[in-house]
């Protein structure tokens, strides 16, 4: 008897999970989106749902190495936007799927500057979304010099003043650039020597942020912080006060790029989003809402002059080549940069 | 005692060989019993002793691990609870805390689905036989102890079972509760004229109520029988014990209807034990006759009045409890007279009161070797084929002897040139030192070793001078007491001015004639209450017992065998049995 | 002169709540702040009331902590009352092996578990979602339940079930209709403590699964700066578990 | 002498067959507890291609450019700061707990339901609610500006991530004292009394000993929470701070080396059960639950 009752348990519970899982969907087909958080125009999704009859499932993460993690792991997304060294990365790890752009007609808004980079030579697996830089966003009224290199963050006139990046990649690169090393070196002692000045630059240091910071800047809660351009620009736009520089010893920029994992449940559908993302009407719309500067010159011709006029976000092209790198894929270095960014994070 | 029920003789349970262990512990050992219909039984014993077990066993609770429930003949072992036909009254009453009264009897009747108008219908019956008529609606929390005792039992009665299970039902009321509450029971019962099981550790309740008693300990049934039978001849000295008060002393039996102990020889009803066994005897506190110190005895050869001082004296409500120190004994007495402390009195005990019983702790026999000697010479005495050299004073050349050898004083070797060399026979560890039995010259030896041996192997032995006891053999002349004694009547010797009588009727009266009398059938009581008095002379050790010279004056010696060894002009009477008087 | 002596202590009780309801009630005020969850306070709103219902991702968390929750609290009160009897019933070793087993969620670190259950999900192939969350939290609230139970299984005069049977009651029966009801206040307990643990958990849901639940969303929301609406929907779930606990703190006076 | 539950150790067998409900827990208990821990112990001695290796272990004790252990250090600062955090919450505590047990006060069911009340409140948004206070430009700074104080700037300091824990915690150590001190035996303080015990002596001699198995339970419930933490460091340390949990949370989601990862966590395991068994000794794990 009781066992009776105690198998029926296990069958209900059984039967429960697989209802469950099924029952969850509703009956329209689903778009599984894994974006960074704050990165997109929500009405852009709720419209891409009207067009498609289909329900976006927005996920988020904070670091594109989350991402990777949970990709990795057998999470399963139809549209990704990962940064340029994790696709890089993807890509040598056979995870992502072809994407047959001639399929797409909006791809041709895709300026031509950002087609066959290093990540992607042969446009195969990626889409490009946003790209950026990164630089200072301080507070002019508790910074009143010019802000021109790397070097203020180590300042100790702003010790508790200064919010560095959360992010592995880019919070190293501020030491490598400040010392004018590659943002990709793979130099033991360069590697040594940006470390031990992050560990020294620790004490002046207020708070590791990624997302956070541009809060914390609008208000005022910091004098200096190094932010993605888009952030910078989102804070400037909240608190006037507030100002974006691009170091002279170069920095990083950046791209993000739409791609399709290979266990994607959607793919047809995933393949019409990097379209739909690419109208320059839609581009648009996600440029005003997160400021960050869009690869698609189709949108470039649709924004005002308030934006395009923008030096962070349309930052100067001849310092972009002249000083600036994309972040590669460190190969068999990443466990060393790992075990830095670890002793960095312990040290206190 | 309860009147007398109609029993018939149909065996409504049955139980075989029932064992049942809870891990190591083994609860109950092979339990045989059965159980009349209309029988009020009632298990007895003290906690642990499996009374419960066998109860919970017979409900269904728990099963047996081997052994047979017969109900009305045939097995129920693997019948689960729910389908016997018998009805449990559980010692907290068990009673359903979220049921009302009325919701708790009425729960059997619901699961056998009656309808709702039976139910209450029985339901209002039930509660007016346990004399709560209209406590239906209560909850069972606002009950009395004594109440929620009664709904128990009419919760389980509803169910017309054809056996209701009491497990110590009355243990949690009150006195003059339980009482009354023994009383209804039993009228119960015989009205309704189910059998009752009754499961109890309180003796009086068992006497009260039951039909049969069966008294049970450590999981084994020491006596099975009617209240009287029980109590008037417990089986064992546990039973005796359990049931009433009583006083246990250890005695020992001289011969049929004759028993002594605490110092003094009595005559008993009891027969069949051995000659000197060692047993139990029983007496009842009440079964005292108090009575002057100096009173005569009715006893041949001995008297049976127990002398001592009252230590305490108390008034118990209907009697008096009194306790008396009679040398190494204190007694219990209940009677209606009241003693000061330190009064002198004596104590006498009816034929009939005496209970003897197999003694539960029988004495290890000393463990020794006896062996078959002879005199060589002088000082010098041959056992298995060695001289060793011992006094012999008293025996004569050649004369055979009985030689004791210790076995601590054998001494165990490997020299081949001992003075005995054998095989081991066995070698078994004793907790302290390992025991031997060794082979050799013919003869068994007993040996003690601190080291492993291993059987059939060789081993030599060698013995002190001066460690052998000899003992003239069991049949010579040396061996018992001699007595010159005169015939004074029929059956009466006397010997030195002491009147003894004898069983052999004897018709040469005023004749001078040699009685003997072993040593072991003298027995030591108390001063003034032997044939023969005297004090101790000399105690002589003898490896196994002691042997005690008493002087009882008047150049009378008598040899006595005793266990124990006695200080040299101790003070004691001598006891002799007529049938151990021998006329040579 | 005792009320004066008392004044002190008194005081002290006084501090100690209010330290800690002052978070409380900071969010509370700040779910009607014109402008933003921190900094100062600007002026009156009810707007992110209004907005918090609107928030769709605000709505989805809601709706999988409470699903979560009752779902783990129904499954696991269940499962755990049968487990409870059946670990009351076995054999002492078997007993102590189980409970000991069954401390570990209770007794290690959140993260810990939560870490472990995800290796689990993720060497079994099984895709972190919904489900894989419902699971993990089925298997930490069991534990409370159990031990929930438990206690009150030894407490329960063993006679009550064997009497049930005795009267004629199957072994469900008396379950169903003896054992249960004695041992409820041990399930309620322990359904209670369930669904706390469940509502409020981060750690391990963080790891478990994709989805996310209030907790998580208040985290990545965190980092992104809080929008009132968080304040108001957590004012609102504090109104609404407040309103429970008085109901379920009258029913019991007036059960009494 | 009555028999007393004479089931104690021994089932009677007839509840033989109810032991059956347990089973499908059992399957549930290997595969939810019992494999997943095993596999963190394996994770903890492979490498990433599941051979054996001590490695990750040796990591652990990795020495960075200035010579420190580096996750040494950081085990070390989250015990130490977990125990700060403990020991304050028993001082703040354990007077509560004796408040609300004494006769004197009615209502005390009111008053402990009011202290756990608001652990009902989802514990992100506690946290959450602190950064509002002690954060840059906060509440605390506005008012201590005020009255011409500040700013203490408490956020990103081990102050704010110690006074988190102490938040969070506090109830869990009020309580269970506050249950062993309620069914203490009162008589037992007036029999002291009697015996000429003043007040200070009733509590170390009485009061005190007999609730030692409360505030074991307590700083067992505070302690472990506490040292495991990740949120308290990531909300009110500005993840300046790095504790234990932060590290284990990093090779998880972001380094994705579920092997040193698994080590983190094996090694975070024995320290917690090592600190509890001296905390709790052979204390009753029961107790746990209200």
């Amino acid at each position: 008897m009781k066992k009776v009752l105690s198998v029926l348990l296990l069958a209900a519970l059984v039967c429960g999970t697989v209802l469950c899982t099924v029952g969850c969907g509703s009956g329209k087909q689903q778009l599984i989106f894994y974006n960074w958080e704050d990165y997109i125009d929500p009405e852009v999704l709720r419209m891409f749902e009207r067009e498609y009859d289909c329900q976006v499932v927005e996920k988020l993460f904070t670091l594109c190495e989350d991402a990777y993690t949970k990709i990795k792991n057998g999470s399963r997304y139809d549209v990704v936007t990962p940064s340029d060294y994790m696709i890089e990365r993807m890509i040598a790890e056979g995870m992502l799927a072809e994407i047959d752009v001639s399929a797409m007609p909006n791809y041709k808004y895709i300026g031509d500057d950002f087609k066959g980079l290093d990540y992607d030579k042969d446009n195969k697996y990626s889409v490009p979304f946003m790209w950026g830089t990164v630089g200072i966003l301080y507070n002019t009224e508790k910074v009143t010099e010019p802000v021109t290199s790397w070097n203020i963050l180590w300042d100790e006139k702003y010790a508790g003043q200064i919010i560095m990046q959360n992010s592995i990649r880019d919070c190293i690169a501020v030491a490598t650039c400040k010392n004018g090393f590659d943002i990709n070196t793979r130099v033991e002692s360069e590697l040594q020597k940006a470390k031990q000045d992050l560990i020294d630059q620790k004490p002046l240091v207020f708070a590791y942020y990624v997302d956070e910071t541009k809060d914390q800047m609008a208000n005022n809660a910091a004098a200096l912080s190094v932010v993605w351009s888009g952030d910078a620009a989102y804070a400037i736009a909240k608190n006037d006060k507030l100002a974006y520089s691009l170091p002279e010893e170069g920095t990083n920029y950046w791209f993000d790029a739409m791609v399709v994992p290979k266990n994607a449940p959607n793919y047809a559908l995933a393949v019409k989003f990097i379209d739909f993302m690419c109208r320059p009407e839609i581009a648009k719309m996600n440029l005003e809402y997160i400021y960050y500067s869009t690869p698609n010159v189709g949108a470039i011709e649709l924004l005002d002059e308030e934006y395009t006029s923008d030096e962070t976000i349309f930052p100067d092209m001849e310092y972009i080549r002249t000083k600036c790198a994309v972040f590669r894929d460190l190969g068999e270095y990443r466990g060393l940069y790992q075990d830095i960014w670890d002793e960095i994070r312990a040290t206190n | 005692m309860a009147e007398k029920v109609h029993l018939t003789n149909e065996k409504i349970i049955e139980l075989k060989g029932i064992n049942k262990s809870y891990g190591s512990n083994k609860v109950l050992d092979d339990i045989n019993l059965y159980i009349r219909k209309n029988e009020f039984i009632t298990f007895l014993g003290p906690s642990g002793c499996g009374k419960t077990t066998t109860l919970r066993i017979i409900a269904g609770f728990e099963q047996a691990d081997s052994g047979e429930v017969l109900f009305k003949g045939k097995p129920i072992n693997d019948i689960p609870p729910y389908n016997r036909s018998v009805n449990t009254v559980f010692q907290k009453y068990a009673l359903f805390p979220h049921l009302n009264v009325a919701e708790n009897i009425a729960f059997g009747l619901r699961i056998k689905k009656k309808s709702k108008k039976e139910i209450a219908e029985k339901v209002e019956k039930m509660l007016e036989l346990v004399g709560l008529a209209g406590y239906g609606k209560r909850s069972i929390d606002s009950l009395s102890g004594g109440q929620q005792q009664r709904i128990a039992i009419a919760r389980a009665l509803v169910n017309e079972p054809e056996i209701l299970l009491l497990d110590e039902p009355l243990a949690a009321l009150d006195l003059k509760l339980r009482k009354d509450m023994q009383l209804e029971l039993k009228k119960m019962q015989q009205q309704l004229g189910i059998t009752f099981l009754y499961v109890t550790h309180d003796q009086e309740e068992a006497l009260t109520m039951s039909d049969t008693i069966v008294v049970m300990k450590n999981g084994v049934i020491q006596q099975i029988g009617k209240p009287t039978d029980i109590y008037n001849e417990p089986k064992n000295a546990f039973v005796a014990d359990f049931i009433g008060e009583s006083n246990i002393v250890h005695g020992i039996t001289p011969h049929d209807n004759v028993v002594i102990f605490g110092g003094a020889v009595f005559n008993c009803v009891d027969k069949g034990f051995a000659q000197g066994e060692n047993v139990d005897v029983v007496i009842r506190p009440e079964d005292f006759i108090v009575t002057d110190e100096a009173a005569k005895s009715s006893v041949v050869n001995g008297s049976d009045i127990l002398r001592g001082e009252v230590t305490s004296n108390i008034f118990k409500g209907v009697h008096y409890e009194t306790v008396v120190k009679c040398g190494w004994y204190e007694w219990v007495l209940q009677n209606t007279i009241s003693h000061e402390k330190g009064d002198r009195i004596g104590l006498r005990v009816g034929p009939n009161d005496i209970h003897i019983m197999e003694s539960e702790i029988t004495p290890t026999p000393t463990r020794t070797n006896l062996l078959v000697g002879k005199v060589y010479e002088e000082g010098v005495v041959e056992v298995a084929g060695h001289r060793f050299s011992c006094p012999t004073t008293g025996y004569g050349e050649d004369e055979d002897v009985d030689v004791v050898i210790r076995p601590e004083d054998i001494v165990v070797s490997d020299n081949e040139d001992d003075m005995f060399t054998g095989t081991v026979e066995s070698c078994i560890f004793n907790g302290e030192q390992y025991e031997l039995v060794i082979k050799a010259n013919d003869c068994e030896w007993l040996a003690y070793s601190d080291v492993v041996r291993d059987e059939q192997t060789f081993v030599s032995m060698s013995i002190a001078d001066d460690v052998l006891f000899v003992m003239p053999k069991e049949t010579s002349h040396g061996a018992v007491n001699h007595f010159t004694a005169t015939v004074t009547a029929a059956d009466t010797i006397e010997i030195c001015g002491r009147k003894l009588k004898v069983a052999a009727p004897r018709d040469d009266i005023g004749a001078v004639v040699s009685v003997s009398v072993r040593p072991q059938d003298v027995y030591v009581v108390d001063p003034g209450n032997g044939v023969f008095e005297g004090t101790v002379a000399d105690v002589e050790y003898k490896g196994i017992y002691y042997n005690v010279y008493v002087d009882c004056g008047d150049g009378l010696i008598c040899k006595v065998r005793a266990n124990e060894e006695w200080d040299r002009s101790e003070k004691m009477g001598l006891y002799i049995h007529p049938l151990d008087i021998k006329f040579d | 002169m005792k009320k004066k002596k008392n004044g002190l202590p008194i005081l002290y009780i006084a501090l100690i709540i209010a330290f800690l309801y002052l978070p409380i009630l900071v969010m509370i005020l700040y779910s009607f702040n014109e402008t933003s969850a921190t900094g100062p306070f600007t002026g009156f709103t009810v707007k992110w009331y209004e907005s918090a219902f609107r928030n769709q991702k605000i709505l989805d968390a809601l709706a999988v902590t409470f699903s979560i929750a009752g779902i783990a609290t129904v499954v696991s009160t269940v499962f755990g009352t049968l487990t409870a009897i059946g670990i009351f019933n076995s054999r002492m070793l078997t007993q102590k092996i189980v409970t000991n087993v069954t401390y570990v969620p209770m007794l290690n670190p959140d993260i810990v578990t939560g870490i472990s259950i995800m290796l689990l999900f993720v060497y079994a192939g099984i895709p972190r979602g919904y489900m894989t969350m419902l699971m993990a939290h089925i298997t930490f609230c069991l534990p409370y339940v159990i031990f929930s139970v438990l206690p009150k299984l030894r407490q329960l005069d063993p006679n009550l079930y064997e009497a049930a049977l005795d009267l004629g009651a199957r072994p469900g029966y008396a379950l169903g209709r003896v054992v249960i009801p004695q041992i409820m206040p041990g399930i309620i307990t322990g359904a209670l403590l369930a669904f706390t643990m469940s509502i409020d958990d981060f750690a391990i849901s963080f790891f478990t699964s994709d989805e996310a639940n209030l907790s998580i969303y208040v985290y990545s929301a965190a980092k992104r700066g809080i929008k009132p609406e968080i304040n108001a929907i957590s004012t609102v779930v504090f109104f609404g578990v407040l309103a429970l606990l008085i109901i379920i703190n009258f029913r019991k006076k007036k059960e009494n | 002498m009555k028999k007393k539950a004479k089931n104690i150790g021994v089932r009677a067998d007839v509840n033989n067959r109810n032991k059956w409900c347990a089973v499908p827990y059992y399957v549930w208990m290997i595969i939810f507890i019992v494999v997943p821990l095993v596999m963190v112990v394996f994770f903890s001695f492979t490498d990433s291609d599941y051979h054996f290796t001590t490695a990750n272990y040796e990591k652990f004790l990795t020495r960075g450019a200035n010579g420190e252990l580096i996750y040494v250090t950081t085990l070390l600062r989250s015990l130490g700061l977990a125990l700060i955090a403990t020991l304050i919450c028993l001082i703040v505590g354990y007077p509560v707990a004796l408040i609300l047990s004494s006769k004197r006060i009615k209502r005390s069911d009111l008053l402990i339901t009011a202290i756990m009340l608001p652990t009902w409140m989802n514990f992100l948004l506690r946290t959450y609610a602190w950064m509002t206070i002690i954060g840059r430009n906060g509440l605390l700074d506005t008012l201590l500006a005020l009255i011409g104080l500040g700013p203490v700037e408490m956020i990103g300091t081990n102050g704010a991530i110690i006074l988190g824990m102490v938040y969070n915690f506090l109830p869990f150590m009020i309580l269970p004292i506050y249950s062993v001190m309620a069914k203490m035996d009162h008589s037992l303080v007036e029999a002291a009394t009697d015996l000429g015990a003043n007040p200070l002596q009733v509590f170390l001699r009485v009061k005190l000993p007999l609730s030692m198995s409360g505030i074991a339970t307590g700083i067992t419930m505070v302690f472990m929470p506490a040292a495991s933490s990740f949120v308290i460091p990531n909300l009110l340390g500005g993840n300046k701070v790095s504790m234990i949990g932060n590290t284990i949370e990093d090779q998880f989601k972001s380094a994705g080396n579920y092997n040193f990862g698994s080590t983190i966590a094996m090694i975070l395991m024995v320290c917690i059960l090592l600190s509890m068994l001296i905390f709790n000794g052979k204390g009753d794990k029961e107790e746990m639950i209200m």
